[in-house]
């Protein structure tokens, strides 16, 4: 078994239980320290197949701004631990079951799609993680789609203005 | 590294992440299950572009096929980042009127 | 271009009508407008075939045709006569906005007029559906205390129907070898397999909820009662002609096969509702809902010789389409002077009519006995020929049928005596001088039984043609 | 091209117009001028006289519906701020802001309608459902305004989610975003090659029925209509929802093969589940508002026939169901936004007090139900047709039409309210320029009711 | 000639039309003189057709064609021949005399009704001519209901009286009946035959063209009609009850000529009955049964037009008797003498009651002898001829009737014989307690009673001369004479085959009928001369008093079942089961919107939870795409 498998495991066992952490931990605060985990663990999968500047940003923009976004929403409205109200437990249940069948139905589609059947992930060679090519394409061939998710921000800049101004 | 391993973690993510959004009641957490869901996507849509950059790279050495998805990866966030800008300003807003982010309160509408 | 203003007369007036929006103008116009065509009508009926064509849709290949045959124009006459006789006959009553009501009437003519002479099945059911909808304001707006609900129903049923028949003029359309919506080209569709079946089946609720037909029935004798006489008029004497002007323009020559495979169920199902509807009618105390039973069954006899398809039997139903047009129109009519006057449809609290008022009670008498379609009465004529075919068809129908002669006889009888004879009601004794209008129009129609009734030739001479195209191959 | 530059354009100028002027009329009018502009370039690119190229590198393809559908759409944005300009206004002081919103949905929806890479898909939604949120929660003093929003947000999230796990499925299957992808297509061993792909296209539908909020993923589309500002409920109840269908025919016209034959069954499924809910939880509302939003959901199932076939009688079909729809729904709106509450029995006489209104008020009503003579009438037949000609069996067609008598109920509701039932209609002061706009509508949707040509002729400049 | 026979049948509808639409305008004697002398007219008009035809044989008139269309056509042809101009002259002989006789009965009444009155009664004889002048079963037909609806208004023309309306309407429902099998008679017919020209018709090749079954449904379906105009078991019991309008009318309409319409049309279509045999026996059947039933009904009843009704019931029995026998020639030859007889019986009857003031109850009666002299002395001939005294007209026919009977089959005549004796008894028990014994009425009633004025006389004494010596057309061989009358009808009925029985049991036979007459005639006399029976005793009396019950038989069993039939149709079925489900499916509606609407529960982690479930099942739905599909497949191709 080779490093790179066990790193695999650890890092996916990892990503999971503090995902699963992010569900069952009754503070939000904790909740968002869990998903920055899981964010560390998916930018350490990132690193493994060598996608560098995914990894980057990944932990500058989510871990860095958005999450601390959400810690700042959270503590300014100091939620208490135990003032959230929990779900009924039949309604949780539920939920598990729902989540758990969308996942053995997916799973089910993939492990059937003879398709990918002994295709193999390219683990830590392969330049196009990094930030050269990456640079290039994005402003070569996905200037476009660049130019014009400017126009996303712009409106979420307005849209943030018309609801926050009171 | 089989890249059905890769699929499954995904989807073990992306299905956490919706039993998050479908079992908390705070709308924040919910928010938060819902970037989880798209962190799974992203992170298989990386290992999709490995997947094919990998096979690629047997025929044409230097190629940069699988790329895209390595960018599309990047507007997600992008967009992610635009979404919670906003997502967070209506939660404030909802929580200046009602002092609470429990969505099973959110019940005036209905029928 | 005559008939073109068969269509624009009537609306041309309505529209005129509802910018002057004088009442003391409104009767006139009306009237005159309905004269207006009345003479047209007269004229197209002495004249040979006339049709019309014109650029409509051109994406949807659909054109602007119209085609006056044999059964188009005995039924443009009919729909001529009702309509300027329903406005003079109805003169004097009391309605608000007037000027609004007789404008949705003429719209309704409109529609009619349109019904009858389309031959492009697009073009037919707008006008099918153009017709419908002012009905539905009148009804609406000026009907009695349970008129929303009623007619509510009433529109949805029929509306329901004729979306079936949408379903099925598309299903003709996609397989019309030169994609058009005229009749003729639908005369040469290829079935394949059920195909035939089921767009007659479409066509034919349609046709069978307005005519209507046992059990699609129930809307009627509620809409009679419900809505303002004149409409009412318009629904027994000319709308209800509607079904049976579909079932013979379009399934009688387009799907043959299909119509033979229906025709047993069918007369059966009409043959029920025509005992069921006399009998219904035997226990009728309210004048309306008589009259309206009564139709019911006439029309049944006449859907039961149409899907007999015998060519005397067909031939009759051509003759009865008229003449039992202008009976009903006749009983409306009497119906709503004593209506207006007595303040009262219900059969008990009338009597002594025939003392009262000698001459509504003979005009009375004599429809009456037009309705039982008595010898020398035009209904006789069209009667006799329905039984022929339909005893051609099947004795043991026609005989099954023919009950409803003697049914026919009792409540008819029933009404008369109960209005007309006896002492003096007080309800009756209410009355004031005879409505000199509506007994003219009265006296006219009577003319008209009576003439066609003896020699009912012009008629047969008006539908031969079309008679010819469904028989002669 | 053209489109999305100026309506990025003028998205920035309408920002910048608030601290130009503070007169909402300038800002109104600046804002219609700026409509009139895109509407001309669009039309510019149709007919080819100029267009800005730029080498989208195969991600933005302009192909004739695409172009037309923009125009239809931005002509309706241009009618809906005509007539709404001061509602909008009425809404905190954000004037501007709204306008700059506007149009930058109109960039969004240009780009979904000319999209052939589904990143620009993806970027699109977002575009227009990002602004859309913030409309919904414009009203901020409004508990409904921010419940609505919320939920709104919350379930679009959601569904994005599922729609990029859709889009991810489908690079797995193909390693490519772009539609023109050439798709393995083989009914023999679509159970073992295709599944991958099939799987991300019935994810891609499901989010795709979120937005265009077909049953049964329609959950957010009453509470949503129903507690946005009326006026901005009317733009997404047609502006937005119909580019969510072009959006939708784009997708799935070069895509669904993978899906073979489980489409027929996919989709008169999901066709009959929304006819169902729309239509029958229709008849029960008492609010005027609420049952709008259940009939544009009964709306979309009709819309929904367009998918089943496949050919360009379909697209014109579904473009003027949008237009007979959006019209016809744009206009209720507008009427609805004068009426002081939005329950039915506050339009009781109002034929009494504003004959006129109410008028056209019905007209608008038969073009929803589609009663002939209206240019209802003929998107339904379209629609029907199309479905035959597809080859759809006839139980689907009498579902559907058995549906449609149902929706007479409920929109004959309110025609009985207006003419039938005697009352103090509960509306505020009409000025009669307001009602000469309805009137323009109503003269649109007869027009087309007797003329549906005059659309259709522009398909084929 | 065409015109003249035109003119028979127009004539009497001219009147019709002067005096309907004249009504408010002409006094009453332009209305009387107007109304009989087109009836005079056309009588005349009926004697010069009748003298033509003697010569130079029928005559056949084509004025237009009612219908014709490209199937089929039906001439407006009027016929005159031997058969039908001897109906002509008693049709309009004795409406002449009737008519006569009405101007001085009604002139009670005030001008408009006056005028109603002689135009229903013109409408009548004209359509009466038609039904007899008719050269197709169509045009017969058209005079059938013709005549049918005058009773209707005739018996009905004291509107404001319920049960008369009550009674007019139950002639007309039971008329129609009949009416509805002679039309599927006709239908039959025209589609074996494709013609209902008699001249067509009524031919061997055409004949042979029909099998046994269809003559014998044709000719039942004809009697049928014959049954509901003739008033035969078991459509006979709207007759009696037609007394309700005036007296000239029972005499005219339910005496005379309408009632006779079936005989004529039996007659006028011998052929086919002749060929089957099976009609043939139910005709003899019905007839002779009917001539019983109604004679014993007579002996009881009290009411002198009620005893006459019945008693011209049982005389059309014997005319039926007679056409079922094959005695068609004797059947017309009573249908004269009856109506010469019974027009005469019902016109005295009229001038008695005219002259005890609308009194008709004959136990109030008696002792008119005197004071109403021509009255008595022509009402006696009347019942000596109805008894069948030779040498009065009565007896010459009815014999002739029985003689066929006993060759036929000797029951038919015993059966006979006994009617002939219960006639002979119940007229005579009339005419004693009518004439006889002494006035039992009130004195005021005595004091004003006076004989009736010339106009009423004149139609009694002529019709008395005629129903005397009427015999004389159809003396039979046996007596010297040499029977015109069945040498009359040898084209229409071919020879009369009567020449079965030897002279003497002839001789027999009408020894014995007349004597069995002659003793029950003076029984009656004898026992009703001094006092009028009160009321039944016995069983059997109670039982014909009542009429066999046969009127609530028929309300019980027939009447009431079906009405309540349609109430349950129209309360139960219309109301709850049809219109029930129309309502049903827009209350299922309502109720769906108010249980999916729950859906809609304003939760949106429930929402989204449904839309994870909703992906779910699309997925499956996916995964089972080919057995779904199978199952739309068979659903939908299916029928």
């Amino acid at each position: 078994m080779s490093t790179l498998e066990i790193l695999f495991y650890a890092l996916s066992a990892f990503a999971v239980i503090s995902a699963i952490m992010v569900l069952v931990s009754k503070n939000p605060i904790h909740s968002v320290l869990w998903l920055i985990l899981v964010f560390f663990a998916i930018s350490g999968h990132y690193i493994l197949l060598n996608a560098q500047f995914l990894a980057i940003v990944n932990i500058i923009v989510y871990a860095g701004a958005i999450m601390v976004l959400f810690l700042f929403v959270i503590m300014l409205m100091n939620v208490k631990v135990d003032n959230e109200p929990q779900k009924k437990l039949l309604i949780k249940f539920i939920g598990v079951l729902s989540g758990g069948s969308l996942l053995t139905l997916l799973i089910a589609v993939v492990k059937q799609t003879t398709q990918l059947q002994g295709k193999q992930v390219l683990m830590k060679d392969g330049t196009i993680g990094l930030i050269h090519p990456l640079g290039k394409a994005l402003f070569s061939d996905y200037v476009l789609p660049f130019e014009i998710s400017s126009v996303l921000f712009l409106s979420a800049m307005v849209g943030a203005v018309i609801i926050g101004k009171k | 590294m089989p890249i059905q391993y890769y699929i499954f973690l995904c989807l073990t993510l992306f299905s956490i992440g919706v039993t998050g959004v479908l079992t908390r009641r705070n709308a924040i957490i919910v928010f938060m299950c819902i970037e989880l869901m798209l962190n799974a996507v992203n992170l298989l849509l990386v290992a999709f572009s490995k997947m094919y950059h990998g096979a690629a790279l047997q025929t044409i050495p230097g190629t940069t096929a699988g790329i895209d998805a390595q960018i599309f990866v990047f507007f997600i966030m992008v967009v992610a980042a635009a979404e919670v800008s906003v997502g967070l300003a209506i939660i404030v807003m909802m929580f200046r009127n009602t002092h609470s982010v429990d969505i099973n309160f959110l019940n005036r509408l209905k029928n | 271009m005559l008939l073109l203003s068969f269509l624009f007369i009537p609306i041309l007036a309505a529209i005129l009508l509802l910018l002057v929006k004088k009442d003391q103008y409104a009767n006139t116009i009306a009237i005159g407008a309905g004269v207006l065509t009345l003479m047209g009508a007269i004229y197209l009926t002495i004249n040979k075939t006339e049709s019309f064509d014109a650029q409509w849709l051109a994406m949807l290949n659909s054109r602007f045709t119209l085609k006056a045959d044999g059964l188009a124009k005995i039924l443009i006459l009919l729909t001529a006569i009702s309509f300027p006789a329903i406005f003079i006959a109805t003169q004097k009553n009391k309605v608000a906005q007037k000027n609004t009501f007789l404008a949705l009437l003429l719209f309704t003519q409109a529609g009619l007029m349109g019904v009858f002479l389309a031959a492009d099945a697009l073009l037919f059911y707008f006008f099918w559906e153009l017709a419908l909808i002012p009905v539905y304001f009148l009804c609406s707006i000026w009907g009695g205390e349970k008129r929303i609900a009623i007619t509510f129903k009433f529109f949805i049923y029929t509306f329901l129907g004729s979306l079936f028949m949408l379903i099925g003029i598309i299903l003709m359309y996609i397989n019309t070898t030169d994609h058009s919506f005229a009749i003729e080209s639908f005369k040469h569709v290829q079935f394949a397999g059920g195909m035939q079946a089921t767009v007659f089946a479409l066509f034919f609720i349609a046709f069978a909820i307005k005519m209507p037909i046992f059990p699609l029935h129930t809307w009627q004798p509620d809409a009679y009662e419900q809505s303002p006489t004149a409409v009412t008029m318009v629904l027994s004497a000319v709308m209800v002609k509607m079904g049976l002007y579909g079932v013979v323009r379009w399934l009688m020559p387009l799907y043959p096969a299909a119509f033979l495979a229906h025709a047993h169920i069918i007369t059966i199902l009409s043959v029920i509702g025509i005992l069921y509807a006399s009998f219904i009618a035997i226990r009728q105390d309210d004048l309306k809902r008589l009259i309206a039973y009564s139709s019911i069954a006439h029309i049944g006899l006449m859907n039961a010789a149409l899907f007999a398809k015998m060519q005397v039997g067909v031939q009759g139903v051509l003759t009865q389409l008229f003449s039992h047009g202008i009976n009903v129109l006749g009983l409306w009519i009497i119906a709503d002077i004593i209506e207006q006057q007595t303040g009262t449809r219900s059969m008990k609290a009338l009597g002594g009519l025939a003392k009262k008022q000698p001459t509504l009670t003979i005009l009375l008498v004599g429809f009456a006995f037009a309705n039982i379609a008595l010898p020398l009465t035009n209904a006789f004529v069209g009667e006799f020929l329905m039984f022929n075919g339909l005893f051609q068809f099947n004795p043991w129908m026609a005989a099954a049928a023919g009950v409803s002669v003697v049914l026919a006889a009792i409540y008819t009888l029933n009404m008369v005596q109960k209005v007309a004879y006896g002492e003096i009601s007080t309800a009756v004794n209410t009355m004031q001088a005879p409505n000199k209008n509506a007994q003219a129009v009265l006296i006219v129609l009577l003319v008209i039984v009576f003439f066609t009734g003896i020699y009912p030739q012009p008629l047969f001479n008006l539908t031969a043609d079309t008679l010819q195209q469904l028989f002669v191959k | 091209m053209n489109a999305i530059i100026i309506a990025a354009f003028m998205g920035v100028v309408m920002m910048f117009s608030s601290w130009l002027t503070t007169s909402a009329k300038l800002q109104r009018n600046i804002g219609l001028v700026g409509m009139l502009l895109l509407i001309a370039a669009n039309f510019l690119q149709m007919n080819g006289a100029y267009s800005i190229n730029l080498d989208t590198k195969d991600m933005l393809v302009f192909n004739k519906i695409g172009l037309f559908a923009n125009a239809i759409l931005f002509i309706l944005t241009f009618i809906y701020l005509w007539i709404n300009g001061e509602e909008i206004g009425k809404i905190g002081n954000h004037t501007a802001d709204f306008y700059a919103i506007f149009f930058f949905i109109l960039c969004g929806i240009s780009v979904i309608t000319s999209f052939n890479n589904l990143l620009m898909l993806f970027i699109g939604i977002e575009i227009l459902s990002i602004p859309l949120y913030i409309l919904t929660g414009s009203d901020k003093k409004n508990l409904f305004s921010n419940e609505a929003s919320l939920k709104y947000f919350l379930m679009g999230s959601f569904s994005t989610g599922i729609l990029l796990l859709g889009i991810a499925f489908i690079y797995g299957a193909t390693g490519s975003f772009h539609l023109s992808a050439p798709v393995i297509n083989t009914i023999t061993n679509r159970v073992t090659e295709q599944l991958l792909m099939s799987a991300g296209l019935i994810l891609l539908f499901v989010a795709l029925n979120f937005k265009v909020s077909a049953a049964p993923f329609h959950f957010w589309t009453p509470d949503v209509y129903d507690g946005a500002p009326t006026v901005f409920t009317s733009f997404m109840a047609t502006i937005v929802k119909a580019a969510g269908f072009v959006a939708f025919i784009r997708v799935f016209e070069s895509q669904r093969d993978a899906l073979s034959f489980s489409w027929f069954i996919i989709l008169p499924f999901v066709i009959v589940c929304t006819l169902l809910i729309g239509n029958i939880t229709a008849v029960f509302q008492r609010s005027v508002k609420r049952m709008l939003s259940y009939s544009s959901i009964a709306q979309a199932g009709f819309m929904l026939f367009a998918l089943y076939g496949r050919s360009l009688f379909n697209n014109e079909a579904i473009l003027l169901y949008i237009v007979a729809y959006s019209v016809a729904t744009i206009g209720l709106f507008a009427v609805l936004v004068k009426m002081k509450d939005y329950s039915f029995d506050s339009f009781n006489g109002l034929a009494k007090q504003y004959p006129g209104l109410a008028f056209v008020t019905t007209i608008f009503l038969f073009s929803l139900a589609g009663i002939p003579l209206t240019a209802g009438f003929f998107a339904k037949y379209l629609m029907l047709s199309a479905l035959l000609t597809a080859g759809a069996g006839i139980w689907l067609l009498i579902v559907a039409i058995l549906f449609a008598a149902v929706s007479v109920f409920y929109y004959f509701k309110l025609v009985q309210a207006m003419y039938f039932k005697t009352g103090e209609p509960a509306i505020q002061e009409l000025d009669n320029k307001y009602q000469y706009k309805l009137w323009v509508l109503a003269i649109i949707l007869i027009v087309l009711g007797i003329f549906p040509n005059l659309l259709f002729n522009y398909l084929y400049f | 000639m065409k015109i003249i026979i035109g003119f028979i049948v127009l004539f009497p509808f001219i009147g019709f039309l002067f005096n309907g639409l004249g009504r408010n305008f002409w006094s009453k004697t332009i209305i009387a003189t107007k109304a009989t002398s087109y009836i005079l007219v056309s009588f005349v008009m009926s004697i010069i057709a009748f003298v033509t035809v003697q010569e130079q044989g029928p005559i056949t008139a084509h004025y237009f064609d009612f219908i014709n269309t490209a199937s089929f056509k039906i001439p407006f042809d009027l016929k005159v021949d031997a058969l039908s101009s001897l109906f002509l002259l008693v049709i309009t002989g004795v409406g002449t005399l009737i008519h006569l006789y009405s101007t001085a009965y009604m002139k009670d009444e005030e001008a408009p009704h006056y005028a109603r009155y002689f135009a229903y009664l013109n409408l009548f004889v004209f359509s009466m001519l038609l039904l007899v002048l008719g050269d197709n079963y169509v045009i017969m037909f058209i005079g059938w209901e013709g005549v049918g609806l005058c009773s209707y208004l005739l018996i009905g023309y004291w509107f404001t009286n319920s049960t008369y309306n009550y009674a007019a309407k139950k002639a007309f429902i039971m008329n129609r009946i009949g009416d509805l099998g002679f039309l599927l008679a006709i239908f039959w017919l025209i589609v074996k035959l494709g013609t209902i020209s008699y001249g067509t018709v009524l031919t061997a090749e055409s004949l042979a063209k029909l099998s046994t079954t269809d003559i014998t449904a044709i000719t039942l379906l004809l009697f049928v009609g014959a049954m509901g105009k003739s008033a035969q078991i078991p459509l006979y019991t709207w007759l009696p009850d037609a007394m309700a309008g005036p007296t000239p009318v029972s005499a005219l309409i339910h005496a005379a000529t309408m009632v006779t319409a079936g005989i004529y049309m039996i007659t006028r279509s011998n052929i086919l009955f002749s060929a089957s045999a099976c009609t043939q026996n139910v005709i003899a059947i019905v007839g002779i049964s009917t001539a019983l039933l109604a004679a014993t009904i007579a002996i009881k009843q009290n009411d002198i037009k009620k005893v006459l009704a019945y008693s011209t019931v049982s005389q059309l029995g014997y005319m039926f008797l007679g056409l079922g026998v094959g005695a068609y020639s004797g059947a017309v030859f009573h249908v004269i003498t009856h109506a010469f007889f019974k027009a005469l019986l019902f016109l005295g009857a009229g001038s008695v009651i005219h002259a005890m003031h609308h009194e008709q109850d004959i136990r109030k009666m008696g002792g008119l002898k005197s004071k109403l002299p021509i009255t008595h002395l022509t009402f006696l001939i009347g019942c000596i001829a109805i008894a069948g005294v030779p040498p009065f007209s009565g007896f010459f026919s009815k014999d002739e009737i029985l003689a066929a009977a006993f060759a036929k089959n000797p029951i038919y005549w015993g059966l006979g014989v006994i009617g002939a004796a219960m006639t002979a008894f119940y007229m005579f028990r009339l005419y004693a307690t009518t004439f006889l014994g002494q006035f039992r009425g009130t004195p005021d009633q005595e004091h004003h009673l006076h004989e009736s004025p010339f106009a009423m006389t004149l139609p009694l004494i002529l019709l008395a001369v005629a129903s005397a010596i009427a015999g004389a057309i159809g003396v039979p061989e046996l007596m010297g004479g040499h029977h015109w009358l069945s040498h009359q009808l040898v084209p229409i009925v071919g020879e009369a085959h009567e020449a079965a029985l030897s002279h003497s049991t002839e001789w027999a036979l009408m020894g014995i009928s007349v004597a069995i007459a002659v003793t029950a005639l003076l029984i009656a006399v004898y026992r009703y001369k001094r006092q009028a029976d009160g009321e039944p005793q016995t069983a059997l009396g109670k039982f014909f008093y009542n009429k066999w019950y046969v009127d609530e038989l028929y309300n019980k069993a027939i009447v009431q079942p079906l009405n309540q039939f349609a109430g349950f149709l129209k309360n139960v079925v219309e109301k709850n089961i049809i219109d029930g489900a129309v309502n049903g499916t827009g209350k299922l509606v309502q109720y769906g919107a108010r249980q999916i609407r729950l859906l809609q529960s304003g939760q949106v982690g429930y929402y989204i939870l449904l839309m994870v479930l909703s992906i779910v099942l699309l997925f499956i739905i996916w995964f089972n795409d080919i057995a779904i599909l199978r199952l739309l497949f068979k659903l939908t191709h299916k029928s």
